[in-house]
């Protein structure tokens, strides 16, 4: 049932009538012809309904809090509720986003040590927090590497390299900052095709896209060479940090020659994902694009405090990529996480988080599944395939995934990267037992079974949930976006 | 290690199981001149009691005890039931619904939020949100070019009296795939644009109006729109949306509506918090939907006919078109579209709407008292939707940083932000505002009017 | 699965390791003797596991949050909240209970105002805060009265008269205060049966502890009467204001001529209700029984400024119920419910309490369920009793109870009150909309249908819950009282 | 009527459907002469808004910067996870567990509390709470005095370090069912039980021991236990259960342990909040369970075999053996049990043991610090679990006013509590203190000493 439904004329939650003490709330009759004289058209319900409605509609969810979540690439881990609590801090939360720095050293004391940190595990020269998502941040560092081109009057560099195996939002940041992609293949061991790179790379190369671990969940062997490769050609090297979780403590993107990336603060560090966001994609750069860092940042002034940083500090800068200064309050849960953990916890963060990848992948493999890189280390995360189930048996890749949810776990990532058939891409992350670990396996070899045995139960899963497999095609074909309220 | 689970025994049989001595071994893919040097900046991890100590210490660094600041951020009261939903695990800790069985309640809720978002703006369709006010409009920028098929302009006629930042943050958009932005000067003696637009209109692919515009004043979109449709121009709409509550709503703005309406959703329910996590909200007609970005949700039915919800026109994005994407937004504001949807739900139409009517009162009642002040007007006569622009006999920036130094935000000094405003301050007044706390902004006005007096 | 389930020797919650800034926590040698050597035996568990577990496990549970619970004499009513926040603001919760009165204004202020409104409510001459739940506050009205004839030195008043269809806590309340409980009949009409009362009335009559409108969900119409009579034989009267709801606005116990009563402000005042707990029981008297009242209260000096009274200003108290001051936290939200609502808003929950309630009552009449009292007008709860249908169809009032479950509802107080057979006791409060009872009703019609058609489907419920009827004998004959860990 | 959802056709049906003419008609069983008058002290109503307002600034007031009062409620640090779970609805607004199958949850939770408490002070069973800890104690007292069945003694010992508030507590509870408390008084040297108990025990129903005591000192429990077993006493140990991390429980005192072990749950994970909600908790001896108050949640089966969870032993309870029931009560301490379950899973073993140990340093250095004022002296030498009895040159309530008046709440000042302690201090330390926090509390009281000295 919709909130609409409970709808009724004239009902309201009367508490939240607001009226302020001493201001009477006449009509607006000075607004002359700007009144609106249609209705508003939201539901009229009770503080109950309202409570009641959303808290039912919660339950319709899995989420971390609830259960094992592998979605690979996504770093389904714990959302510490420490780091929660601290960005919900009244004195945080009032915050007003052009409060005078003077009043404002608190928030930005938090985002400068941020900053710092960030440069730390990264290993990059300085750091913009602006970016509200991965995608702006990789649209901030693509922006700074045509900035880059361009001030050098070096206009003939048109072109982005990724790899086949990149996140769609690679090759789509790309086109939105107005270059041309080129993608390269990759090889059956998950590595960039060296060949087919140098064949490609040139004077109209702006730069290469690309993430180490890469999302085929293996180590790029060869990125030394790689970088080498493009730098030789004048290009510089932006990294997705989606998958900075494998890594962190371990190596760091600049080390590996990377000249601007972009972290997933939502991911690796630990901020909740809400259902779809907020996330957080800070940008880190190497000295050579540090003068195009996108504004807001924040710098010390010399009597030690704290204050915002914009295009009088940063001439050459991008611009701007928020109303304000990005999402402040995921940077604050970030900033409490990196505390919590310590150098020493982050250290840790890769190590288990490819302990239990591997662990995962090993014990899938033995119940039967098939590897997408079976000769590689597992890194945080890996590919199953399918290829075979689904030849065989008809069971596809997204069967397995809609059965799992019947045993209580979130499908991991489906179909992606797309050039490995009918994958299962798997991240446990370093916050799951081995014991849930092991639960998950059980499951798995269960539907194994069911494939073999019994595939119709596997082929019209899930059975448990609130809805039946959903008809997608209906959802695009017969578009129903907005509920028509029945008069 | 605060989250990890791993004890010493789990360890060791995982490593036995995966056939290696130690979890270094896992390592061995990576050159070994790459492995990382310990970490120099990071300090030591502290306990979560110390953290929260830490912060608490921080935060306190920040409360002021009165603020007038709007500009585009606005303290609203935040019904308590908001947050202790949006706080539940269920919400707060789950992914982008890709699995529709697994995600219905949040799916339902977005459903839901795209019902209120195309009610509020009167406009047919809306998405589940991108980042912000600002960058929803220039995605609404980049969509209005693509969408117009009437001409094949990459210029887009923008109301000098936007939001700067909104301004700013637009150029650095769109600027990449070459669009060009045309400012179309507001009238400098009412801040809202001239009465004649047709030229400035000619051969523009659309036009921006934001309405109220930064001052807080209402332009005639009526009008506006009228020309821009004649011209064959979109007309983008930037609208607050607790302002749709008493003002006329995109969609019935002159002849046929606004073609995109935009917005920042902050003032539904989402505290300020340093400015974001907020969500811009972007609607258009229907038949621009394809042409929209960011995630839809459809309804639609399961095998057995029962009603569910999915995302729908996946085509458009990223993950499916990758390049040929009508943007690269992937993440975009999920939890506070949860806010917003259940801050709509409990204020109701009643609700919002005297939301609206006691901000305006206030603005107001603020405006006649402070203009008691010797030498201090209001800049602009129209009328306003909830902030408004004073001209101070003194410097406006002297006179926040003296206030704010009491704990008071008077608004925001225009100095830096539109040339020859260096005397303006520009104010809001929610229904946060009592009549005293009104009167304690005048007080505290006058006082330091006077004290820069005497010190100038 | 038990949280101890998931325990593993070693495995922590690091983040909560709290050694405070320049403390080391060496050992303890200094404490000898004194040292504990055996193990804590709690759980070992990860931050991620605990937040998951509690997760799944609060799912199992329905809540007035969740779903319609018209649990008669509990008044499962929406706890808004608004109230929860106010007493969760940080200077609240932090303030320690023996803070100085000039640290403390804040606090002070709210009980001292609520003492007022309490008064008010009910008609009232003081109030003391301090009672921790209905039972206490119970046992603080019986013992006033044991005090006040003490005091009076008439000792032979040992006996307290309770109507039959009194809550248990009324006579165990009598007994702990050392009074000898004599039950009065109930007539078929559900009121008192007065000539009963005057028979045992007396010289030995402490007092009389009745509850109007009575637990049979009906106004005793002789309260007037019932009052003088036990007045002129030289008792008192208590009133057990967990119905207070049903007539918040609309009549007072004071004016009813009750002597002493308490609030269950869990109940009329909305405070949530805990899963059990906790609640707060105020206690208010008249003239007579000012000078007995628990301590401390809150008073007001002269300087305008709040302070506590204890035994030096009230000697004759009773003396102290809790540690500190009551449930101040219950107490907080409490004011904070009588803040929202306002004198008007309280004048109207009697009345859609008891709008809905006559409606509901009229629903199911028609839908053929029978009424105990069909000849009374229901107050904010009725009855109705199934004893036909466990006659003729053998299912019983709790196996509708349980088939309700099925469909989403709690089940309504079973088996109470006791001379009621089969009964189920209904209340639905006046945050409930009329769909919502419809609904119910709609319910409640399908059941009975099934208990005619097919009974056995009715008398196994449930059959959608996360446990099916549990057997309660087994419970009680092999005791599994607590966790026994396989080592 | 802020929370009522009826619209007036909403009202006007129903009406209809009952057959009345308005709301008044159904209330006409009541004599219309008692029909109440309006309501004088409540006030108009107010909006959510205004409340949080009102209600932030009285908060405010009863804000310190430090405090080391104890006495029976502890600062502690709890865990974010810890209210952000109890808030959940389906925790908070459920009713007690009457429906088993519809309150699993709550019953398997209560469960796993029992069971943790049985661990915690090595005793067999455990009860699902009552009100707090005085009253447990007075709750104790009764059971003892029905389930000693060696005398029929209803006179019960009393520690004299025993929380005063304890004692009165009891007093008020037990007195009117003919119960004696004979107080044990305390060696005025060591602040401990006297070396020799045997002739005040001879006859009693039961002793109660307070470990820690009401000073913070740890009275000689094994011997004291064994002297009641040998009286024919049964003995009941009132404990602060984050000691018992680091102190002997009682379920190992002596030969034969505690026979009932009560304590206030407080530490475990509820915040201050001006002294409830808290819990009291009890803990028997296996063949004490029928004879315990409160509720008790037993292990079951369902009809198919599967385990869960429900009330049991309900006939010591009043809803079924009204007069005859163990004790009146009914309502418990439901939501802080859940609280502390939460609490106590998170902190774990090494967790709450270094709780303890972080509050024990601290309190030592504490002493250290405060020793080297001039006058300051320890009141009593033992060892104490976080807690110690300063002994000022000065009036100690003097000390505690002026400190306070600087944010800083020193202690208990024992004038009132305890007679001719007019000089004490009693001082907490959790592991919320800081060597810095330590370091301004000596520093001050320094100072505020040598102003009280300076004004008398
Ligand atoms: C590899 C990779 N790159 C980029 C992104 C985009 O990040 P965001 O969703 O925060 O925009 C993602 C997240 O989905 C990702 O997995
Ligand atoms: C009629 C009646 N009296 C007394 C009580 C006891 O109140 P409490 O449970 O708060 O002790 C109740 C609550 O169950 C009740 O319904």
């Amino acid at each position: 049932m919709l909130i609409y439904e409970h709808s009724r004329p004239g009902r309201m939650a009367r508490a939240q009538y607001v009226a302020a003490q001493g201001i009477s709330s006449e009509l607006a009759d000075d607004l002359g012809a700007h009144l609106r004289s249609s209705a508003l058209g939201l539901p009229e319900v009770s503080e109950l309904e309202v409570v009641r409605h959303y808290t039912n509609l919660s339950s319709k969810n899995f989420a971390i809090d609830k259960q094992f979540y592998p979605l690979g690439s996504c770093t389904m881990k714990y959302n510490p509720r420490g780091a929660h609590a601290a960005a919900s801090i009244p004195g945080f939360l009032k915050r007003h986003p052009l409060a005078p720095a003077a009043n404002s050293q608190g928030y930005l004391a938090c985002a400068y040590e941020l900053q710092n940190y960030l440069k730390d595990v990264t290993g990059m020269q300085a750091v913009s927090l602006t970016p509200m998502a991965g995608a702006q941040g990789e649209f901030a560092g693509v922006a700074m590497i045509r900035a880059y081109h361009q001030k050098r009057g070096d206009h003939d560099r048109v072109e982005i390299l990724v790899p086949e195996a990149a996140h769609g939002t690679n090759p789509a940041t790309a086109v939105m900052c107005g270059f041309v992609v080129r993608e390269i293949p990759v090889t059956k061991e998950g590595d960039v095709d060296l060949d087919a790179l140098k064949a490609v790379v040139g004077p109209r190369t702006a730069g290469l896209m690309m993430t180490n671990p890469s999302t085929c969940g293996v180590f790029e062997r060869q990125i030394q060479e790689i970088a080498e490769t493009v730098h030789e050609a004048g290009g510089l090297l932006y990294y997705d940090g989606a998958n900075l979780n494998a890594i962190l403590g371990k190596v760091r993107p600049g080390d590996m020659g990377f000249d601007v990336l972009h972290m997933n603060l939502h991911k690796t560090f630990a901020t909740p994902h809400g259902g779809g966001g907020p996330g957080s994609g800070p940008v880190g750069v190497g000295a050579r694009l540090a003068p195009f860092l996108p504004t807001p940042t924040v710098g010390m002034a010399e009597d030690g405090t704290y204050r915002w940083l914009d295009h009088k500090d940063i001439p050459d800068t991008i611009g701007r990529l928020s109303t304000f200064m990005g999402n402040a309050g995921i940077l604050l849960r970030a900033y409490a996480y990196a505390r919590l953990l310590g150098a020493e916890g982050m250290n840790r963060v890769g190590e288990y988080a490819t302990l239990n990848a591997n662990y995962l992948a090993k014990s899938l493999e033995q119940a039967g599944y098939t590897l997408a890189y079976p000769a590689r280390r597992a890194t945080h995360e890996f590919i199953v395939t399918l290829a075979s189930e689904a030849k065989h048996q008809h069971v596809t890749a997204m069967d397995f995934a809609k059965r799992l949810l019947d045993y209580g776990y979130h499908a991991p990532t489906t179909y992606f990267p797309l050039l490995v058939p009918e994958c299962l891409l798997i991240e446990p992350t370093e916050t799951e037992s081995k014991a849930e670990i092991d639960g998950f396996v059980a499951a798995m070899t269960q539907i194994r079974q069911e494939a073999m045995t019994e595939p119709a139960l596997v082929t019209t899963a899930p059975h448990s949930l609130p809805v039946k497999r959903l008809d997608d095609v209906k959802a695009a074909r017969d578009l129903d976006l907005a509920y028509k309220v029945t008069a | 290690m605060p989250f990890i689970p791993h004890t010493a025994s789990d360890e060791q049989e995982m490593l036995g199981a995966i056939g290696v001595p130690n979890i270094d071994a896992l390592f061995d893919e990576i050159p070994k001149n790459l492995r990382a040097a310990t970490l120099s900046e990071v300090p030591a991890g502290i306990s979560e009691m110390a953290l929260q100590r830490l912060m608490n210490q921080r935060a306190r660094l920040d409360e002021v005890a009165l603020s007038f600041l709007g500009a585009g951020a606005y303290e609203h009261h935040i019904p308590a039931a908001v947050w202790d939903l949006v706080g539940r695990g269920e919400f707060m800790t789950a992914y982008t619904p890709y699995q529709a069985e697994a995600s219905q309640g949040t799916l339902q809720l977005i459903y839901e939020f795209q019902t209120m978002m195309t009610r509020l703006t009167a406009m047919d369709v809306a998405n589940a949100s991108v980042y912000d006010g600002a960058t929803a409009l220039a995605e609404a920028m980049l969509m209005a070019v693509r969408a117009n098929k009437s001409n094949k302009s990459n210029r887009v006629v923008v109301a000098g009296n936007l939001n700067p930042n909104y301004h700013a943050v637009c150029h650095t958009i769109v600027k990449n795939q070459g669009l060009i932005l045309d400012v179309l000067a507001h009238d400098p003696a009412t801040g809202c644009l001239p009465g004649a637009v047709e030229a400035a209109l000619e051969g523009a692919a659309a036009l921006v109006i934001s309405y109220p515009n930064f001052f807080g004043g209402l332009d005639d979109v009526d009008y506006l729109t009228d020309s821009a449709a004649s011209a064959g121009a979109l007309v983008i709409g930037v609208v607050n949306p607790t302002a749709l509550a008493l003002i006329k709503p995109p969609g019935e703005w002159g002849t046929r509506g606004a073609d995109i309406a935009v917005g920042e959703g902050q003032p539904l329910g989402i505290p300020l918090a340093s400015g974001g996590p907020y969500l811009g909200f972007m609607c258009c007609r229907q038949q621009f939907v394809r042409q929209m970005p960011g995630r839809i949700i459809g309804r639609t039915v399961d095998q057995t006919g029962k009603p569910g919800y999915t995302l729908t026109l996946q085509a458009r994005e990223q993950h499916i078109r990758r390049g040929k994407a009508t943007s690269n937004i992937c993440t975009n504001q999920g939890l506070l579209v949860t806010a917003a949807t259940i801050y709509m739900s409990l204020l109701g139409n009643e609700g919002l709407r005297q939301v609206a009517l006691t901000a305006h009162s206030g603005t107001n009642a603020l405006t006649n008292l402070a203009c008691q002040i010797d030498g201090v007007t209001a800049r602009f006569s129209g009328p306003v939707f909830h902030e408004r622009v004073l001209s101070l006999p003194v410097d406006a920036s002297l006179v926040v940083e003296k206030m704010a130094a009491h704990g008071v935000l008077p608004g925001l000094a225009l100095g830096d932000w539109v040339t020859g405003m260096d005397d303006c301050l520009l104010v809001n007044v929610t229904e946060t505002k009592t009549a005293a706390d009104i009167a304690c902004f005048a007080r505290l006005l006058a006082e330091v009017i006077e004290e820069v007096k005497a010190t100038c």
